[in-house]
């Protein structure tokens, strides 16, 4: 009990330290590849404190939903944060809610951050909200059939079994089906946390912006929550994306080595991870909005034949 | 004694309308003899359920409990009739239909046609299912047609006259080849028990020797009694007349058609049914029935669903409710006589509430055109409006009217027949006709205000609106044991054949 | 003995006159003439009054004698005069127009001849030797012929009365049938068929005067407003 | 808890309709009498009929039969365990909708018969009570017809507007159309029944052939579907329940096709025996088609009613998914995951009639105050009627199956049952089930969008109309009603845990085996799939770690007056912000309507008006329509079929009386020559 609480309150922590070093990290390898020099590393810690410092301006128009989007989408993103295994194989809380649980916490936060949106009354939160619910509501089944792909081999939707079966069957990330279901489920990361080829987290150009749009009304403390927010739901994405298939040092014991061993692999998994986002995003244009779908249509074919493998071999 | 009295009551009554001078007395005359007749047929039917059969005159009137039934609706649609016709007339006379008529008839004549022919009518009615002899039952039929003739053209506009043409015509053919059939069923049956006997067609003798009449022949005889007595009952393709003569006769006069009269020809074709099937087997006969029951369904179901005028659509009604009866008596079984007698209990008591609507409707526009009426008639009026919906339900046999009960039974009789096909057919013509029938009354009852003015109905008309009404409610959630006792019986005697 | 009091003789004479009225039927369906159209049948009804009292006479049956005579006095006497009357009053042009023209007329009524015959044949059982089914096999087939007949006549007819007419004519199968396979019904029976047929025809009779002079002509085939 | 005397109570509440419908019958003309009496009947009756299905969902079942004055049936009841399961849920609306009507039906005062609506009221949740409860297939017709009566008079109560004519026609016939198949199908069933009694078919069940039993379920699968709305024979739906007065609405939506349902259930699982897999696979094709595309014509609606009603649509397919999975695993022999299946079913049935009646109790809410139901002319209603809009977001949150919510409950359950169906067997088949998990992620998804549109424009931002700029708060019984249901919500989904045993005995029933006490883990607060490590989810703590976490910025910002300065909206320099700068409700659909062309076959027109030059417009006129696939491909063809034929046909009454004896003629030589020798 004490330790389920003491390992929850560390994850979360953890949760909400290294996230905007993630995206720190992603935005400074993306300008290196670009041969800029970057805004360093650290720039996301930098942006949050001066935020959360800063006065904000309210719009006019809203109501008090324009004050819930911002607490929701935060607190959404921190609590499936403790519902997925990063460094132990046994989340603190994953009894509380398995996969199901954290597509739709993330989709709670998502649904308060569009009325936000809209909340506005300006043209912006309104393009912006429609667009982001449009391509996450393609994105979901792509996503659902990749998950299914992999609980259905550990059959059980929590987390910290599907980690542990992962762990138990050597090189089952090699089964044709689960490198599928990676790929499916990787093109559904780029999308839901708005990356090119999909949306620019960089843009500010009207007609191209979708998170940014919804977002545009949102200043100071308010923009500071969505921002680590964001952040916290693409960390918690990429975990997923590692963890369940890449389980390697995930630590089964709360023996300090075995903890250290997990921290270390799960920080280079993130790295080699972040790497293959950056360079995808630099390779790649932005999508017209309505090429999108198809790329989306894409993840759920490659996850429809994960799950048809997975029933071949 | 009590049959006596059921004959001898209207034909009394008849008389005496014909010699009364005023018209309230006619109509006296009519009620009175009216709920006499009424409460000698319940007598009867009680006696029936008692001991098992009456017989009179020397074996010449004779009734058992399916006469008693039939018998008891013919008197109960009298007596509804009997007081809707009071308002009815007294409505026509104020809208001066009786003044622009070109032979200057004065109105009390035109009332008195109506009130001496309508007695002797019902008094023809009553010997039909009175009658043990056969033959005489024949003549009762073809009587009955006669006197009503002239009801049908108690208007005397042109078109009414077309449809007594009609009628009689085709009657008097139909009602020959009912004659053609009796004479080969008494030759049949003379094979057996020799001739010139007076009770040779008798039918309390003919039943117990049924079995052994000369198959070939009772063939023959049901053929022609089919089309004969179908044709009374309007069952396609013998309907054609039933659409002009409803919609032509006054409405008492057309209910007393559509609800008395099927009876009785339903009556005699069950009589030589039981009969037939007692010779030949259920097989035959229930064949033919079926094809013919399906097709007065079929026939009526594109009729209902494009149709313009409301009194012709509940002629077709009745076409449609005639081949649900003769279906329920095809299917046999333990339910089939049952539903079929059931079927026509509950038809005889809504129908004439079906038409009397339609007569007030009628009479309030001057039309009986769906085009004319131009909707929302509950606001001009609104019991009439309530009433015409309900009834509308209630005769499309939708629950919880009485209706859907015996439409229900007849359909488990047709799945213990193993009658499938037909079962799906029933049910599939049931919803057109409940479709057709609901779009057409619900756009003439609902809608917004046209503005007519709010309608004067006479107390007569409305009081026989609402008790009727109140029947057919009431009938949806309780049969009378003793009616529903008669109707066992009845049933028993026509499933004796198996 | 004489030889009129031999049966097999009165049994020839019966079938003889029954295949004469059969004639006078399919004359009735070939001739134009209102009058005479009446006439004919007065004469087919006497025919079948004198079957009837043959039969009466060879099978010792008083009551048939009851039915010839009612035959006589109605369908004989009454029936054409009140019909010749009517005529008269509502002064119409004599001819018949038939919907199908004569020759085809008598064709198909000798096509419905043929049907009398092969539904009448099924009763023809000579190991049963009653009288009644050997006599029966051939006058049924008669009276079925007669019937159809009659019932062509009406669809073929334009003129009111003479579907009237018809219509008797079609009821004279019934009572040959009747009379020659049973022996008449039981007298009650006869009776009111009687008083029917004679009501019947006075009600049509009323009918034809009252339409003819509502739409100044006795054409039915133009009473067509009811429809639908 | 069984010293309860759950029949007698039962009965009194049945007995408390038919007072509120006869009280409503006699007190014509005393509008505001009837209106008061009509909704305090219903209201007594919902809370026993209530109190009854509670302790009969645990306690045993409760019997009891009437002769009745009807030959060959007596009113024989049943309230068990299923029963009691879909009354609990009918006296749950029934009472929030009777609370609310008391203030809502006060503006229907002036104009219209307020007695007879209230009559009509009472009967129709009358007769929604004894479908529930009756346990004689004559009954339970009866009470369905009337079922339909009474709700058609309802849909038609506004009978003078042409709109709600028809619709209350479509409505009536296709409920006809069902009852027909329901007719043929039950007397299909009772073929070698002795009594018409539930219990008699059960036992007949077992002596159908293959075949019988097949027609059987085609029979039923459409008779039943009609009522509840599956696509393709959803049409009427979309068309009775937005024309009706909306406390009507509630309970159609919530309750009455919840009626088709029940019988699916009762007949599927009870009825058919031993059924092979093919009709639970059809159960749940149907489902998926039904739930996509049920919500993908709810997303292109503007009219919220209407938007609604296809959202019933969906959520029918959402709970059909259930229902066919139990049907495959009572077949496949895995009882354990048929309860799941079943809890997952039924649990989604009982919180769909919470939620959407509550949603419609606001939509009726907005059309009472601001006499529109078109969402273009809504908006900013959030600041004119905040407890409204705050019970309308509940619900939008619980239908779009978001976490705690009910909503997330069942559709979790739902999940669970499919992927667990993936182990039951090795064939293709199987592939079926996470295809059909993957959709229902679409449907949810595409949900939670259409009610971010639905709540997002009718509530928030700017009015875009008068009508909503001068719109009020409801009166406090209506609010009191929205809230009941809202509170409803809550708790049934951060309770689910508590509840979900309480419906063991219903599977026992259905499917021979309970899943209760697997049901839970940790002392009920966590729920979990029953099956054996197939997961487990704890909505009461979710909510608890939302609250805490939530707290820390709730409490350093929201109130921090300091910390927040109000400002106009960015409007990209153009002179002040108006409601034309919003976003409409078409132009929110329209990234989906373009994705979705194929199936929404869009048309628009545009024109521009402009004085100067084309680049200076004065006004826009636009216009855009989305294809009614089913009513123009399906259903009009067939009607103008109908109409060609039968016009044709009535020539058969040409009005020639030679042409009538003509078909006599015919009619007796075929006889003669074919029928008279043997």
């Amino acid at each position: 009990m004490i330790t389920t609480l003491l390992a929850a309150v560390f994850q979360l922590l953890l949760v909400l330290c290294i996230s905007p070093l993630i995206s720190g990290i992603i935005k400074t390898l993306k300008a290196r590849l670009q041969m800029r020099r970057g805004p360093g590393v650290l720039q996301s810690y930098r942006n949050l404190f001066k935020l959360l410092r800063k006065q904000m301006v309210m719009p006019d128009t809203a109501s008090w939903l324009f004050d819930a989007a911002p607490v929701m989408v935060f607190a959404t993103a921190a609590v499936v944060g403790l519902l997925i295994p990063m460094i132990t194989a046994q989340a603190p809380l994953s009894l509380f809610g398995g996969v199901l649980a954290v597509v739709y916490l993330l989709g709670l936060g998502r649904f308060f951050l569009a009325l936000g949106g809209l909340d506005t009354g300006s043209s912006f939160g309104g393009l912006g909200s429609s667009r982001e619910m449009t391509i996450s509501s393609l994105a979901e089944p792509a996503m659902m059939l990749a998950i299914f792909t992999v609980a259905l081999s550990a059959n059980s939707t929590n987390l910290s079994e599907v980690a542990r079966s992962a762990i138990g069957q050597s090189w089952r990330f090699l089964a044709p089906s689960q490198m599928l279901a990676f790929a499916a489920l990787f093109i559904v990361l780029i999308a839901e946390t708005g990356r090119i080829p999909v949306d620019n987290p960089a843009t500010h150009l009207e007609l191209t912006m979708i998170h940014e749009a919804m977002i545009l009304e949102y200043s100071g403390p308010y923009l500071a929550l969505i921002e680590w927010g964001a952040s916290i739901k693409q960390l918690i994405l990429m975990t997923l994306l590692i963890n369940t298939f890449y389980p390697f040092g995930l630590s089964t014991n709360w023996s300090g080595a075995s903890l250290a061993i997990g921290c270390g692999t799960y920080l280079l998994k993130l790295l080699i991870l972040s790497t293959l986002i950056v360079l995808v995003e630099t390779a790649n244009a932005k999508m017209r909005l309505f090429r999108v779908p198809e790329l989306l249509a894409v993840a759920f074919v490659l996850g429809a034949l994960a799950l048809i493998s997975t029933f071949l071999f | 004694m009590v049959l006596a009295a059921l004959l001898v009551i209207p034909l009394l009554a008849a008389v005496a309308a014909f010699v009364a001078r005023r018209r309230v007395e006619m109509e006296w005359i009519n009620l009175v003899a009216a709920v006499l007749t009424l409460t000698f047929a319940v007598v009867l039917a009680g006696s029936t359920l008692q001991s098992g059969s009456v017989s009179a005159w020397g074996g010449l009137l004779y009734a058992d409990a399916l006469s008693a039934l039939v018998v008891l609706l013919v008197s109960i649609v009298y007596a509804a009739c009997a007081v809707y016709a009071v308002g009815y007339f007294r409505d026509d006379e104020t809208n001066g239909v009786f003044d622009e008529d070109s032979d200057g008839v004065p109105a009390v004549d035109r009332l008195r046609k109506y009130y001496s022919l309508t007695p002797l009518f019902v008094c023809l009615m009553l010997l039909v299912p009175l009658s043990n002899n056969l033959g005489i039952m024949w003549v009762a039929i073809e009587g009955t047609t006669l006197a009503s003739v002239f009801l049908v053209t108690f208007y005397g506009r042109p078109n009414s006259l077309e449809a007594a043409w009609k009628y009689a015509m085709i009657g008097g053919v139909g009602l020959s080849m009912g004659l053609f059939g009796t004479v080969l069923t008494y030759y049949s049956a003379s094979l057996v028990m020799g001739t010139e006997t007076l009770v040779g067609l008798n039918w309390s003798v003919l039943v117990t020797k049924a079995a052994q009449f000369d198959k070939t022949t009772m063939r023959l005889a049901f053929i022609f009694i089919l089309m004969g007595y179908g044709t009374k009952a309007g069952i396609a393709p013998m309907h054609t007349w039933k659409p002009d003569v409803y919609s032509e006769a006054p409405v008492p006069v057309a209910a007393m058609l559509a609800a008395a009269l099927l009876n009785c020809a339903l009556y005699g074709l069950l009589r030589f049914f039981i009969l037939t099937s007692r010779c030949l087997g259920p097989e035959f006969a229930s064949q033919l029935l079926i094809i013919f029951g399906l097709l007065s369904m079929a026939v009526a179901v594109p009729f209902i669903l494009v149709q313009k005028s409301f009194r012709r659509l509940l002629a077709y009604s009745s076409i449609d409710h005639g081949g649900i009866m003769v279906l329920g008596l095809a299917f046999g079984g333990p339910l089939g006589a049952l539903g079929m007698l059931l079927h026509m209990t509950f038809h005889s008591i809504t129908k004439p509430l079906l038409f009397f609507c339609a007569g007030n409707v009628q009479q309030h526009l001057k039309t009986d055109q769906f085009r004319q009426a131009k909707g929302g008639l509950i606001h001009a009026m609104p019991i009439t409006g309530a009433v015409f919906l309900l009834t509308t339900l209630a005769v499309t046999g939708s629950p919880p009217f009485s209706l859907f009960q015996s439409e229900f039974t007849i359909l488990r009789a047709a799945f213990d027949g193993h009658h499938i096909l037909p079962a799906v057919l029933f049910v599939g013509f049931l919803v057109m006709i409940f479709a057709g029938f609901l779009i057409h009354i619900a756009r003439l009852v609902l809608g917004e205000d046209p503005g007519t003015p709010h309608a004067q109905i006479s107390d007569w008309k409305k009081y026989s609106l609402i008790g009727l009404g109140a029947v057919v409610v009431i009938l949806g959630f309780w049969l009378p044991a003793p009616l529903f006792a008669l109707v066992q019986s009845a049933a028993r005697i026509v499933r004796e054949v198996h | 003995m004489y030889f009129y009091q031999d049966p097999q003789f009165g049994e020839r004479m019966i079938t003889l006159m029954a295949a004469f009225v059969l004639v006078l039927q399919i004359a009735m369906v070939a001739q134009r003439w209102l009058v005479t159209n009446i006439r004919v049948f007065a004469a087919q009804s006497f025919l079948l009054a004198s079957i009837a009292g043959t039969i009466a006479y060879y099978n010792h049956a008083p009551h048939i004698y009851i039915a010839a005579a009612m035959t006589f006095a109605v369908k004989v006497v009454f029936l054409p005069i009140l019909m010749e009357r009517l005529v008269a009053k509502i002064e119409i042009r004599q001819e018949i127009e038939p919907l199908i023209n004569v020759p085809l007329s008598v064709l198909i009524s000798g096509g419905l001849t043929m049907v009398g015959y092969v539904v009448a044949e099924s009763f023809y059982h000579p190991e049963a030797g009653t009288t009644p089914a050997t006599l029966g096999h051939n006058t049924l087939a008669v009276a079925i012929s007669l019937f159809l007949i009659g019932f062509f006549m009406m669809i073929n007819r334009r003129k009111a009365l003479t579907q009237v007419l018809a219509l008797l004519s079609l009821e004279n199968g019934l009572f040959l049938a009747a009379i020659s396979l049973t022996y008449g019904m039981p007298l009650i029976v006869e009776v009111g068929v009687f008083f029917d047929v004679l009501v019947a025809t006075m009600v049509m009779g009323i009918l034809v005067y009252r339409i003819s002079e509502t739409f100044d002509s006795m054409d039915v085939s133009k009473l067509r407003r009811l429809r639908g | 808890m069984n010293s309860f005397p759950a029949g007698e109570v039962f009965a009194g509440g049945l007995a408390a309709y038919a007072l509120g419908a006869l009280s409503g019958l006699l007190l014509q003309g005393r509008a505001s009498l009837a209106r008061r009496l009509g909704c305090g009947f219903a209201l007594a009756g919902a809370i026993l009929t209530g109190l009854a299905s509670v302790s009969a969902l645990t306690g045993p079942a409760v019997q009891w039969s009437i002769t009745s004055g009807i030959p060959l049936f007596a009113y024989s009841f049943t309230l068990d365990a299923v029963s009691a399961l879909f009354n609990l849920a009918l006296a749950l609306v029934a009472a929030a909708v009777s609370i609310y009507s008391v203030g809502y039906m006060r503006s229907m005062e002036k104009n219209g018969n307020l007695g007879l609506f209230s009559f009509f009221y009472n009967a129709m949740i009358l007769s929604l009570a004894v479908v529930f409860t009756a346990s004689n297939v004559f009954l339970f017709l009866i009470a369905w017809e009337v079922m339909a009566l009474t709700s058609y008079a309802l849909v038609t109560y506004d009978h003078e507007s042409q709109e709600s004519r028809n619709a209350g026609l479509l409505y009536l016939i296709m409920s006809h159309v069902d009852t027909g198949c329901l007719l043929l199908g039950f007397a299909l069933l009772a073929q070698g029944a002795q009594s018409l009694d539930y219990s008699g078919l059960r036992a007949a069940a077992s002596h159908l052939s293959a075949q019988q039993q097949g027609w059987a379920f085609f029979l039923f699968f459409l008779g039943f579907g009609i009522k509840a709305g599956v696509i393709p024979v959803h049409v009427w739906l979309p068309a009775a329940h937005p024309v009706a007065p909306s406390n009507v609405s509630a309970l159609l939506s919530g309750i009455l096709i919840k009626a088709g349902i029940y019988g699916m259930v009762r007949v599927f699982l009870e009825f058919l025996g031993v059924i092979p897999p093919w009709m639970g696979m059809a159960v749940i094709a149907v489902a998926v088609v039904s739930a996509i595309l049920g919500v993908l014509y709810a997303l292109q609606e503007h009219d919220l009613k209407r938007l609604l009603a296809y959202h019933s649509i969906e959520n029918i397919g959402i709970i059909l998914l259930g229902l066919g999975a139990a049907m495959m695993f009572r077949t496949s022999g895995h009882p354990q995951l048929a309860a799941v299946s079943i809890i997952a079913c039924l649990f989604h049935t009982l919180n769909h009639a919470i939620f959407k009646s509550l949603l419609f109790l606001g939509a009726g809410a907005v059309q009472h105050s601001a006499h529109t139901r078109n969402m273009e002319e809504l908006g900013g209603l959030i600041r004119r009627m905040p407890w409204t809009a705050f019970c309308f977001l509940i619900g939008a949150i619980a239908i779009s199956g978001l976490p705690p919510l009910n909503g997330f409950v069942s559709e979790w359950l739902t999940y669970q049952s499919l992927l667990a169906g993936f182990g039951t067997t090795r064939s293709l088949i199987s592939l079926m089930f996470p295809i059909a998990g993957s959709l229902l992620a679409l449907t949810g998804a595409l949900a939670a969008a259409c009610f971010v549109k639905a709540f997002g424009i009718t509530f928030l931002a700017l009015p875009r109309s008068t009508h909503s700029e001068e719109a009020h708060e409801s009166p406090a019984s209506m609010i009191a009603g929205m809230s009941m249901l809202a509170a409803l919500c809550f708790v049934l989904g951060i309770g689910a845990s508590w509840f979900l045993p309480l419906f063991d005995g219903m599977t026992r029933q259905l499917a021979g085996a309970g899943a209760g006490p697997e049901m839970t883990l940790a002392g009920g607060f966590v729920i979990s799939a029953g099956v054996a490590r197939s997961g487990s989810v704890s909505t009461a703590a979710i909510a608890v770690l939302l609250l805490l976490i939530a707290f820390a910025p709730v409490s350093l910002y929201v109130w921090k007056a300091r910390l927040r300065r109000v400002g106009p909206t960015w409007d990209c320099g153009l002179p002040g912000l108006d409601a034309t700068n919003e976003y409409t409700a078409t132009a929110f659909s329209k990234p989906l309507r373009m994705v979705f062309a194929a199936l929404y076959k869009p048309r628009r027109e545009i024109q521009k008006v402009f004085d100067v030059s084309p680049y200076f417009p004065t006004a826009i006129h636009f216009e855009s329509e989305i294809e009614p696939t089913f009513e123009k491909r399906l259903y009009q063809p067939v009607q103008r079929l109908v109409y060609w034929v039968s016009t044709n046909m009535r020539g058969i009454q040409a009005g020639s009386i030679h042409l009538y004896l003509a078909y006599i003629f015919v009619t007796l030589v075929i006889l003669l020559l074919f029928g008279a020798r043997p």
